[in-house]
């Protein structure tokens, strides 16, 4: 109990040499970081296993991890054929197709012998499969093969991207801006502006979709990118995020600057976004995932256009009426994963260094 | 003109429409056709949304007939009136909206709710496939023996909609409409989802459709009637196409007559339709129209319906029969299609009200209330009694003022 | 023209065009300054207002375009959102709404009994069932998400192998969106998903396991030797029983009574709790320094030993065929709102876990060794120093955590529909889907119910902030 | 130091009735002051007496509530920060830590649009003079402590500025590198010749780099002058307190005529300029007064403490009624807790304080 | 001071060649030392040289990688740190900003399960002591430097620790706070007669308060010993420069026989107790060294600066090959940048070290 608590209690600043004794504080941390982790990522690389799957393993839920696919073979003169393997009772096996309806007894005859059908008992039959990476998920969608003509993926990709990105520099810099002003000046309203941006972080965009639905129609900004970019650029967790960041900075550094002749906007671009790199680049992978998965708004203003449609609203292009492509899903969900991993891996470092010195407190 | 048509893919339509698009620009090359293909969620949810803000496209496959109605371009002018009228006469009106005249959209699928039956789990568990004329409740016991038999996860699924359980409801006694034309919720709909009832909490029906999900969501049973979880499915024709490339030679499948009632065989008419939208300006207007009425035209229906496994609407083609073998349908999908017809035919006889229940343009209202609250109900969230008031609150304040 | 349309010729031409002449006529720029020029040029405004107004003018300038945008696209909205609660009708178009009144508002609050969102009409019915439902989920999930974020920040601040690994480990699914979210634990909660098969396999092979002839005997041995070595750890120490290892023993003893049910030999049921009792005053026992502690963990052991030969192993382990459960989707279990519970802790704890860690950072390491010095025991330290002084941190976890949790919508409409039933069914679905997934539009009573819940969040957030008022940093 | 010659022109700065409030706060109370060209002036006095508030006002960071400010004859009030042709060295440095050090240097002259070659030219002059020329491309981050200092003075000094600003640039050094920047910065004023003006709360380096030291008690001048002017003649007590360490002693008592009777016993008659009659307080600075290790002298104290810095011993000692008295001594002694001593108090190194606390004259 | 007898018992603490390493870099390498109960020990030596450490393997906040440390005769290499009776002020003080004073002074003996009636007790005898009983409502924020550090000491005093350790904690205060400080704990030292191990780097902290001082340097003590002993006797040039400010003046030279020759010209007898040859150093503190302003003297040096401090006067000279010369003159002197300066150099100042830096013996 004590040693748990022992856990509990520890931080950062005990020597480097605490680790080198295996305790049973250090058995509890490392099986809740292995168990943590199982959690997170088991469902993810699931996903993507199962997206590496044929259309029919996907769709009767094989639950193998290694993706396999029942083999199907031009049979002569009765056209494409699934393969089963045939079990006599005396153990001796052979590959043969079904010759007639699937009954207790089925007709079958032997894939190489198509002529000589002979009826065996169902039970008897098992799918003969082959371990394929199932790459059409994937490559039907993005190259518009087999069917999939109406998926824009390269169209799609560009969109998002370009949300994605015009919407994070637009939000850097004018939450600079706004947090500059906040946390760097005294003026008239510095409060009640504060408080103003404040509040927003209550206000759920849910609440206001309905007339935020108004206000952005009015505005001619239906069916165009751009309606989902200015809307979202003044986020008040960025502001407020910045804010608390730039308290931080010396005034005395502005106040050189000053003497150094500097302008106001000057200081701001040469002095303040520069010191402030390590919470913007915090905010800027927040705004990276906010974008990039925005879903619900982006549904209300681009569905209209399918030029503009992002990948997140591609991929509900698989749900239909009345079947649903999970395979093409699957793939296509890795698809979108995969960019925000590779920022994810690219930028952890600042992620989890930045967010712990951005006073985002 | 540019013009573009929204469409939910999938359901193996998009790479026809496409070629068809392909063909008609190439025959009018002052036209263009963009295809904005969605999800199914996207035209049902947000299509009218995006023509009340005039954002809409120009022509969609809508299944909504009458609610959109508002929006759709008058084809008259642009067809030979006449002709459509004969052809179509049986379904225009449910574009209308109760208003008399206008022509409002080309009929692509001609639709019967029906069931398919997985006779491999039959003969498995050594249970008849009961006959033609057999009721809801001889299905019940059949399939409950088949799941008994077979150790199946359930015996019976229905598509989560209030169409598709309309047609039984009807076979119970249900009129839908009152003497004055207002919906109605009445004893024998309030009969058929008693039956609903005990069938879900004998765990006949299964819990992953019509409780798994609350409001007015949509769901199929599909992927569990082309697994073998359960022997029966009642779905309806469009879904013929599909259940064969699904199941392939996994099972034996049928289209099996609808089970009956005291009241009749009811089945639900339906479809979805190509329509025009209005979007202010009268060239985009008109080149929308156009490509209606191209699409109308027998030649091109014929080979529309035929190559999507589609029931035509169209009085004369139905007539002639189309030739799905011809167009790559397994020997199921054509007996399938004739059983669909059939059923089609009956039920205009014996639930006349089935026709009318799908040419209001409140139908929707009607549809949402049964799944909201009879899946409820389903849930032992409200009573049944609780439940009936509450679709006829709904049907009174949104359909019937 | 559009009114963005008007709004980006006006800017191109005051900004681009008015900034440009403004700007080359005061300075003079080289070629190499080519790229400060359009720096100055982006700054135009404030440099302006700089020159127009001096340094008090700059933080307006700065502000304009945030503030601008909060007050088209947030609080406009929020003001017209009361304009189109009490306007009716179908029309998207403000001028064509009928004013109703409070018609919406009394839509929701008709009901025959307050407490039974039943007996409501149907928006009320179906807006309080959701804020119930939201409600309940906000109540549970917070705590839920807070004390695992606090763990996990606890741990992952521990001095560790691989800290940045880690730590980006836990906070990777904050980067998933909620459709990616949804899609994925579908498909590990489906009936026939992964958890049902992991799970099934695993059982299967516990039962088939036991089945196995002579398994009683070897886990009876096994059990034994673990008891021994458990006991013997307990009292290996000169200076009294050790806390750790006796509990630890009574973990083995209470599965040992629970197992072999000694209370079934004269006829009761239920011997759970005799197990926990005695595992229990073993450890108070213990902790508390009791003289008789050492012959109470010796008398336990005898008592484990003749219980242990009672117990029939294999009975033990036989759990019977999984049948597979149908997580999101059976009714009246509990398991969908408990996934929907454990998927949004799966997927936003990260975030929290990121910000309290930053907290625990900024506890200074000398606190902890002056609290070594002081003698204080593990636990004392950490709710004595490291609960205070993380508290306004933890303040703003909850603050932000419950405001996002109220909102909840995506994942729950992608991952359980809002059921079974309406079992998940939240107040932001509801406003969704009466606004925007129904045939006849219903923004007025949409807007309604976003008033009512843009009160209860304020409400609940004020509530909070008060009740935490010494503590917050907000 | 050497003096440098005032010159009949317009003094380099000139302060009118200054004040400054910040609310309701009055912070400095009027305060008028006249710096020549090439003075090295120094602001001394306690903490938040507003020594920064009055280097910012004459930088023009912050703006007088009244009163003129002058530089070279000219009101520049209403001239911004950037225009007064001033440079500033700040307490923290307030270097940007992002900029290597060149660019640290180059960043005000480029704002100032002047050419690079000249950019170059000023800045290598500067690096030359500081001995960064080495550093010019490191970051501040990189830097010692003394480095970052110098080049915080360079960065001033690119400027070409007429005035100097330091608000208290040691206070972060430690006492080696303290008394080593001093000296270099006492050796560039003596270089570039241009008018200084240093804060500091630091008496010693008041004393040795000040041409002149204004010393500050709440938002008031005390007194002006020379440091050993200060040191020997304080104006008041509280200059003569503020100045050396250890302190001054300050023993009360009475004065009658030219008597002065201590509460300590003491009796001494002192060369009063105008004999009077009232308390008053003597004072004496610790390294004047002598100690008789044989308890002969003019009075016997009880050491109640010492310590042996060895070239200095202190001792703190008291007098029969308890008064405190600190002597220092110039060399290491034998001593004990408790131990009697004799020490004599030379009348020539007497201070003495009315009970105003102003000094009072003494003829010698 | 009071030189603590050193009674035959067991020593309070012992450390027996402790080593300690981070990693693969050594920090300590090997310190034998013993201290005896009621000793005033003073670690000293320049920032990195282990003083922390070294306290933190005594606190047992550290484990040593190799040695013993014993208290009162008992290895306690394995007693964790709470055990130890050891208490620690730490240079932040660590105090818990979110208790009182009062609970902060309370917190440890609560964790010790002590009766309330004796923690009050402990207490309020502390806050007595220390003059803070005013503040013990007060949380840390609300109070002054010198108040936190008092507290600080409150909560090492109410443990009643046989040693109390103190890990620089004057560093964060100003010169003034820190003197007054610096005071009060030699004072509690002699009331409370506690073994106390004091880390510092400022010198006169390290002078003034110690029994026995301990220089450091890069993980090895380089001497133990009294202040003054050290100060006049110091082993090596390293402990003759880090002790004495301004420093000792060192010049290079070389010794043949009896008679140094260094390269400013200077040519001296010295009682060298070994004669020999080879490369010499001779050290002379600046406060040893005669001036006459007349010019006369030993050796004529060149004015090249000079701070009047008032009591004291520094001399900054060079000798004609440009080795440098600090002279400390105990009085006001009037001089000027450039004066010739005659200097004396008596022999009996004298330090002389070899070329390993070894002070080497002089018979005097
Ligand atoms: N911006 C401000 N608002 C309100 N009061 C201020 C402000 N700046 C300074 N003061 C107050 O003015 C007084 C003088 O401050 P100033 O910084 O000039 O002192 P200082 O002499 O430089 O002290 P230190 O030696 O501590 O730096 C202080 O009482 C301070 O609290
Ligand atoms: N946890 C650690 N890991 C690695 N190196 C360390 C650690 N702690 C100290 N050191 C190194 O050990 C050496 C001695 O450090 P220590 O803190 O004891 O110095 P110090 O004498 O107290 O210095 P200061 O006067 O600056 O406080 C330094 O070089 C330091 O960098
Ligand atoms: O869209 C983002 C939302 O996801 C975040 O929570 O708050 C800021 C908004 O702009
Ligand atoms: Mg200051
Ligand atoms: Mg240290």
């Amino acid at each position: 109990m004590s040693r748990l608590t022992t856990f509990l209690s520890r931080t950062a600043g005990n020597g480097p040499d605490r680790a080198e004794r295996i305790g049973i504080t250090d058995v509890l941390a490392y099986s809740y970081l292995f168990f943590g982790v199982l959690i997170i990522l088991v469902p993810v690389l699931w996903t993507f296993f199962s997206s590496i799957k044929s259309d029919t393993a996907v769709e009767s839920f094989d639950t193998r991890l290694a993706p396999m696919d029942q083999i199907s073979e031009m049979i002569e003169d009765v056209g494409e054929k699934d393969v089963w393997i045939y079990t006599a009772e005396d153990g001796s096996t052979q590959l043969v197709y079904k010759a007639g309806p699937t009954r207790k007894v089925t007709d079958v005859a032997p894939v190489d012998d198509p002529g000589a059908v002979f009826k065996v008992p169902r039970t008897s039959l098992a799918p003969h499969e082959e371990m394929r990476v199932a790459v059409e998920n994937y490559l039907d969608p993005i190259l518009k093969r087999n069917g999939q003509d109406n998926f824009h993926f390269f169209t799609y990709l560009y969109n998002s991207v370009f949300v994605t990105v015009i919407a994070t520099m637009v939000t850097l810099l004018i939450n600079a801006m706004a947090a500059f002003a906040l946390s760097k000046y005294r003026f008239r309203g510095r409060l009640t502006f504060t408080i103003l941006i404040v509040a927003t972080l209550l206000i759920p965009s849910s609440i206001i979709l309905v007339s935020l639905f108004f206000v952005v129609w009015s505005f001619g900004l239906f069916g165009s990118l751009w309606g989902v970019i200015i809307p979202a650029a003044a986020t008040p967790t960025g502001v407020f995020l910045l804010r608390q960041y730039m308290l931080t900075i010396p005034d005395e550094l502005l106040e050189a600057a000053r003497m150094d002749a500097a302008s106001e906007w000057r200081i701001f671009w040469r002095i303040i976004i520069p010191l402030s790199l390590p919470a913007l680049s915090v905010l800027a992978i927040l705004s990276v995932i906010w974008r990039w998965n925005d879903f619900l708004w982006p549904l209300i203003v681009l569905i209209s256009d399918p030029a503009s449609h992002t990948l997140q609203l591609g991929l509900t292009q698989f749900a239909g009426e009345f079947d649903t492509n999970f395979h093409y899903i699957l793939a296509m969900t890795v698809v979108t994963l995969i960019p925000i991993t590779l920022v994810f891996v690219w930028l952890q470092r600042f992620i989890t260094t930045g967010i712990a010195t951005t006073g985002l407190k | 003109a540019e013009i573009d048509l929204m469409i939910s893919d999938v359901d193996g339509k998009a790479g026809l429409v496409k070629e068809l698009v392909d063909r008609y620009t190439a025959e009018n090359p002052d036209t263009t056709i963009t295809i904005n293909a969605v999800g199914y969620n996207v035209i049902r949810e947000q299509l009218a949304i995006q023509l009340e803000a005039g954002s809409g496209p120009d022509l969609a496959f809508v299944t909504n007939l009458g609610g959109l109605n508002p929006h759709y371009v008058d084809l008259t002018p642009h067809v030979d009136a006449a002709e459509w009228e004969a052809n179509y006469g049986a379904v225009l009106p449910w574009y209308r909206a109760g208003a008399p005249d206008g022509i409002f959209g080309f009929h692509t699928e001609m639709t019967v709710t029906g069931p398919y039956v997985n006779l491999t789990m039959f003969e498995e568990a050594g249970v008849d496939v009961p006959a033609a004329g057999a009721t809801w409740e001889d299905w019940a016991e059949a399939t409950q023996a088949v799941m008994d038999g077979t150790g199946s996860y359930a015996g019976m699924v229905m598509d989560r909609s209030g169409h598709r359980m309309a047609g039984p409801a009807m076979s119970y006694g249900a009129a839908y409409f009152s003497p004055d034309g207002k919906l109605i919720a009445d004893d024998g709909f309030k009969t058929f989802s008693q039956l609903m009832i005990d069938w879900h909490k004998s765990g006949l029906m299964p819990p992953d459709v019509w409780p798994a999900v609350s409001g007015a969501k949509y769901a199929n049973g599909n992927e569990m009637f082309f697994n073998s979880d359960v022997p029966f499915y009642m779905s309806g024709s469009w879904n013929t196409g599909n259940v064969q490339s699904n199941v392939g030679d996994k099972f034996d499948w049928t289209v099996a007559p609808v089970p009956c009632g005291p009241a009749g065989c009811g089945v639900m008419p339906g479809g979805a339709g190509l329509v025009a939208f209005k979007s202010g300006d009268a060239d985009q207007e008109m080149a929308a129209a156009k490509f209606v009425a191209w699409m109308g035209g027998t030649d091109i229906a014929r080979e529309w319906y035929s190559k999507t496994y589609a029931i035509p609407a169209h009085s004369g083609l139905q007539a002639e029969g189309l030739d799905y073998a011809g167009a790559g349908a397994t020997e199921a999908v054509a007996n399938g299609l004739a059983a669909f017809t059939a059923m089609a035919a009956d039920a205009a006889e014996q639930t006349p009200q089935a026709y009318q229940l799908q040419g209001s343009p409140k139908g929707f209202v009607m549809y949402n209330a049964t799944v909201q609250y009879i899946g409820a109900a389903l849930n032992g969230e409200l009573t049944l009694d609780e439940a009936m008031a509450k679709v006829q609150e709904e049907l009174d304040t949104n359909a019937n003022q | 023209m559009t009114p963005a349309g008007f709004t980006v010729a006006f800017a191109a031409l005051f900004w681009g065009l008015g900034g440009a002449i403004w700007l080359l006529m005061r300075r003079r720029y080289t070629l190499r300054q080519i790229p400060q020029f359009f720096m100055d040029l982006l700054g135009f405004p404030v440099e302006l207002a700089q020159s127009l107004f001096g340094r008090a003018g700059v933080p307006y300038a700065l502000l304009l375009p945030n503030m601008l945008i909060f007050g088209f696209f947030t609080f406009l909205p929020m003001i017209l959102n009361f304009y189109v609660s009490f306007t009716g009708g179908a029309s998207i178009s403000l001028f064509d709404r009928p004013w109703v009144g409070l018609e919406k508002y009394a839509d929701i609050f008709t009901c025959e009994n307050y407490l039974s969102p039943k007996s409501c009409s149907n928006p009320g019915y179906n807006f309080w069932t959701g804020m119930f439902n939201t409600l309940w989920f906000v109540l549970i999930q917070v705590p839920i998400l807070c004390v695992a974020a606090l763990v996990t920040a606890l741990v992952v601040n521990q001095n560790i192998r691989g800290r940045g690994f880690w730590r980006a480990m836990f906070f990777y699914p904050v980067m998933l969106s909620p459709v990616v979210i949804a899609n994925i634990w579908n498909w590990v909660l489906h009936r026939k998903g992964a958890l049902n098969a992991s799970v099934g396999e695993a059982r299967d092979a516990m039962t088939g396991l036991a089945g196995l002839s002579g398994f009683d005997m070897v886990a009876t041995v096994i059990f034994a030797v673990i008891l021994l070595v458990v006991s013997e750890r307990s009292l290996r120490s000169n200076d009294g029983p050790s806390g750790s290892w006796t509990a630890v023993f009574g973990v083995l003893i209470a599965m040992l009574v629970y197992w072999s049910q000694p209370l079934s030999l004269i006829g009761l049921p239920g011997s759970g709790w005799l197990g926990l009792a005695l595992a229990g005053g073993l450890y108070w026992s213990v902790s508390t320094g009791q003289s008789f502690a050492r012959m109470a963990i010796i008398g336990a052991g005898i008592l484990a030993v003749i219980m242990l030969l009672m117990i029939q192993f294999d009975a033990v382990f036989s759990f019977g065929r999984y049948r597979p459960i149908n997580w999101l989707v059976t009714p009246n279990t509990g398991w969908p709102f408990f996934w929907l519970v454990f998927v949004f802790c799966w997927s936003h704890m990260g975030f929290y876990m990121l910000i309290l860690l930053a907290g625990l950072q900024a506890i200074p390491s000398d606190l902890y060794e002056a609290a070594k010095m002081d003698a204080t025991k593990p636990f004392r330290a950490f709710y004595r120093i490291t609960l205070p002084l993380i508290m306004p941190t933890l303040t703003v976890v909850l603050v932000l955590s419950l405001i996002r949790s109220f909102q909840i919508f995506d994942e729950v409409y992608l991952l359980t529909g809002g059921g079974p039933g309406r079992e998940t069914f939240m107040v932001v679905q509801n406003i969704y889907e009466v606004a925007f997934a129904n045939d006849h539009p219903d923004y007025g009573q949409a807007a309604a119910g976003s008033i009512l819940m843009a009160i209860v969040i304020a409400v609940f957030t004020f509530f909070q902030l008060w009740l935490t008022r010494r503590q917050s940093d907000l | 130091m050497n003096d440098t010659s005032h010159a009949a022109k317009a003094p380099a700065l000139q302060l009118s009735d200054i004040r400054k409030s910040f609310g309701t706060v009055d912070v400095i109370h009027g305060i008028d002051l006249e710096i020549q060209e090439g003075e090295f002036i120094v602001f001394v006095g306690p903490s938040g007496c507003g020594k920064s508030t009055l280097l910012r006002l004459i930088a023009g960071l912050d703006d007088p509530t009244s009163g003129d400010i002058n530089l070279n004859g000219k009101r520049v009030n209403t001239v911004p920060a950037s225009e007064r042709g001033l440079s500033m060295v700040f307490q923290s440095y307030a270097l940007y830590p992002h900029m290597t050090v060149g660019q640290n240097l180059s960043f005000g002259l480029e704002n100032l649009r002047m050419e690079r070659a000249e950019i170059e030219r000023r800045i290598n002059d500067a690096a030359t003079l500081l001995q960064i020329d080495h550093l010019l491309g490191r970051r501040p981050g990189q830097l010692s402590g003394g480095q970052r200092q110098r080049v915080a003075i360079g960065r001033a000094i690119v400027r070409e500025p007429v005035i100097f600003l330091f608000d208290e640039p040691l206070s972060n050094l430690d006492a080696e590198l303290r008394l080593q920047m001093r000296v270099e910065i006492s050796d560039l004023h003596s270089k570039l010749k241009n008018t200084m003006i240093y804060v500091t709360h630091d008496q010693i380096e008041a004393m040795t780099m000040a041409d002149r030291i204004v010393v500050l008690r709440g938002g008031n001048i005390e007194q002006i002058g020379r440091p050993l002017d200060l040191y020997n003649h304080p104006k008041n007590k509280f200059v003569a307190g503020f100045l050396g360490a250890p302190q001054m002693n300050f023993l009360e008592g009475t004065l009658e005529g030219n008597v002065i009777s201590l509460n300590c016993g003491m009796v001494r008659d002192v060369p009063v300029a105008q004999p009077g009659t009232g308390k008053v307080t003597l004072g004496i600075r610790p390294e004047n007064i002598h100690v008789n290790l044989d308890g002969h002298g003019d009075e016997t104290v009880t050491v109640q403490n010492y310590e042996q810095l060895g070239a200095v011993t202190y001792i703190y000692a008291t007098f029969p009624n308890g008064d405190t008295l600190t002597v220092q001594h110039a060399h290491q002694i034998p001593l004990q807790r408790g131990q009697e001593l004799g020490v004599s108090f030379p009348s020539e190194a007497f201070h003495l304080f009315g009970e105003d606390d102003a000094s009072m004259e003494l003829t010698r």
